[in-house]
């Protein structure tokens, strides 16, 4: 699946995309941020506070414990500042 | 109507679009936000922002009697004293186009992913736009 | 700054006078009445009703905090579509702005001296209009 | 002191203004209306319905009790419909 990461998310990781393969277990967008957690250091300090981590599935915001599905793209940003 | 732009607006050529020959609208509210006295950039994830503010939209049509909506949000860095987004709404009568314009700016601030930058530091989300959405649940 | 005058007016325009090279405007709102279906004709008591809107003007700042506010209102006969009214509402925090507008929309409905007629027949004043103003109390 | 009329009351009356001189009995707007009435059927039929009459003293709108004073004008008028 495709993730992206917006403003000081997509800085702390260093990239706007990629292409992941999670194992079978992650199931819901809490565990797939705690699974991109063990690839590294920039992954755990970008999710560090989860309180101010928002989710998006196929472009719908989704709960940290929205089930993931067989989503085609997930996106992680911080609360919204648009407007 | 709504779209993402870097390009500016011109509120007047937007009410003239929106109102066209129509002669059924009485009441039409305008928002403009503006940027106050630093350089902001703007990031949003493109193509959700979009339908973000296609819902929106809809969300203030099923609520209220409105004839057009127009929300435009521009991206990319903007000056001091640059339009940041605007909000239109043609109505009857002038509580719906209030009601709605006020509505429409409450849930694009806590719902459309768009982020400020300032310089080098991200601008942070207010509790004051949250509980500002949380009025109209 | 308020003015009655025949001549259309441009939305655009006077929000430029408005806002011009500040950069402590954090969002204006406008609104715009529109005439609907019909020709209108506006009689009014020239003198009360720039005194009333001058009066108007200060209630609203005395209850918000605003940064600038513009309010044009147009007499004469009226094509359908055609602008009656323009209110502009500038400050640092939108909550501010649309309130005064709405304030002063509904302040200027039940105390500015105009009358509007279509054909022979005078428009009759609306309890709603009343009740509107009367929230703000 | 000058008076005048707007709207539905000015084409009833047939005129725009006109300068009276009412007695000194006449203390308020009330007064100066019935006053008025007993100058012709075109007053009576103007100031008939005194619920929708709206008055002003030198631009300031005035409640029918309100006192005269010494105005320099004096204007009624129906519930204004601009906006």
């Amino acid at each position: 699946m495709k993730v992206l990461y917006f403003a000081s998310l997509r800085q702390k990781i260093g990239k706007q995309e990629e292409n992941v393969t999670p194992p079978d277990n992650v199931r819901d967008v809490a565990g797939l941020i705690d699974w991109l957690t063990t690839r590294g250091p920039e992954y755990a300090a970008a999710f560090e506070n989860k309180k101010v981590v928002r989710a998006a599935i196929d472009q719908e915001h989704a709960k940290l414990d929205a089930a993931l599905g067989r989503p085609h793209e997930v996106a992680f940003f911080p609360p919204v500042t648009g407007g | 109507m709504n779209r993402v732009q870097t390009e500016d607006f011109d509120v007047s050529a937007e009410i003239k679009n929106l109102v066209k020959q129509r002669s059924d609208i009485g009441a039409v509210v305008t928002f403009s936000g503006l940027v106050r006295d630093v350089t902001l950039t703007l990031e949003h994830y493109a193509g959700m922002t979009e339908r973000e503010l296609t819902k929106i939209e809809a969300e203030a049509n099923a609520r209220w009697d409105l004839q057009a909506v127009t929300i435009i949000h521009r991206v990319g860095t903007l000056a001091p004293a640059d339009n940041i987004v605007l909000v239109i709404t043609a109505a009857a009568h002038r509580k719906d186009a209030f009601e709605a314009a006020e509505f429409l700016m409450d849930y694009l601030k806590t719902r459309a992913p768009l982020w400020k930058r300032e310089g080098d530091t991200w601008v942070e989300a207010k509790s004051s736009d949250d509980d500002a959405a949380e009025r109209w649940k």
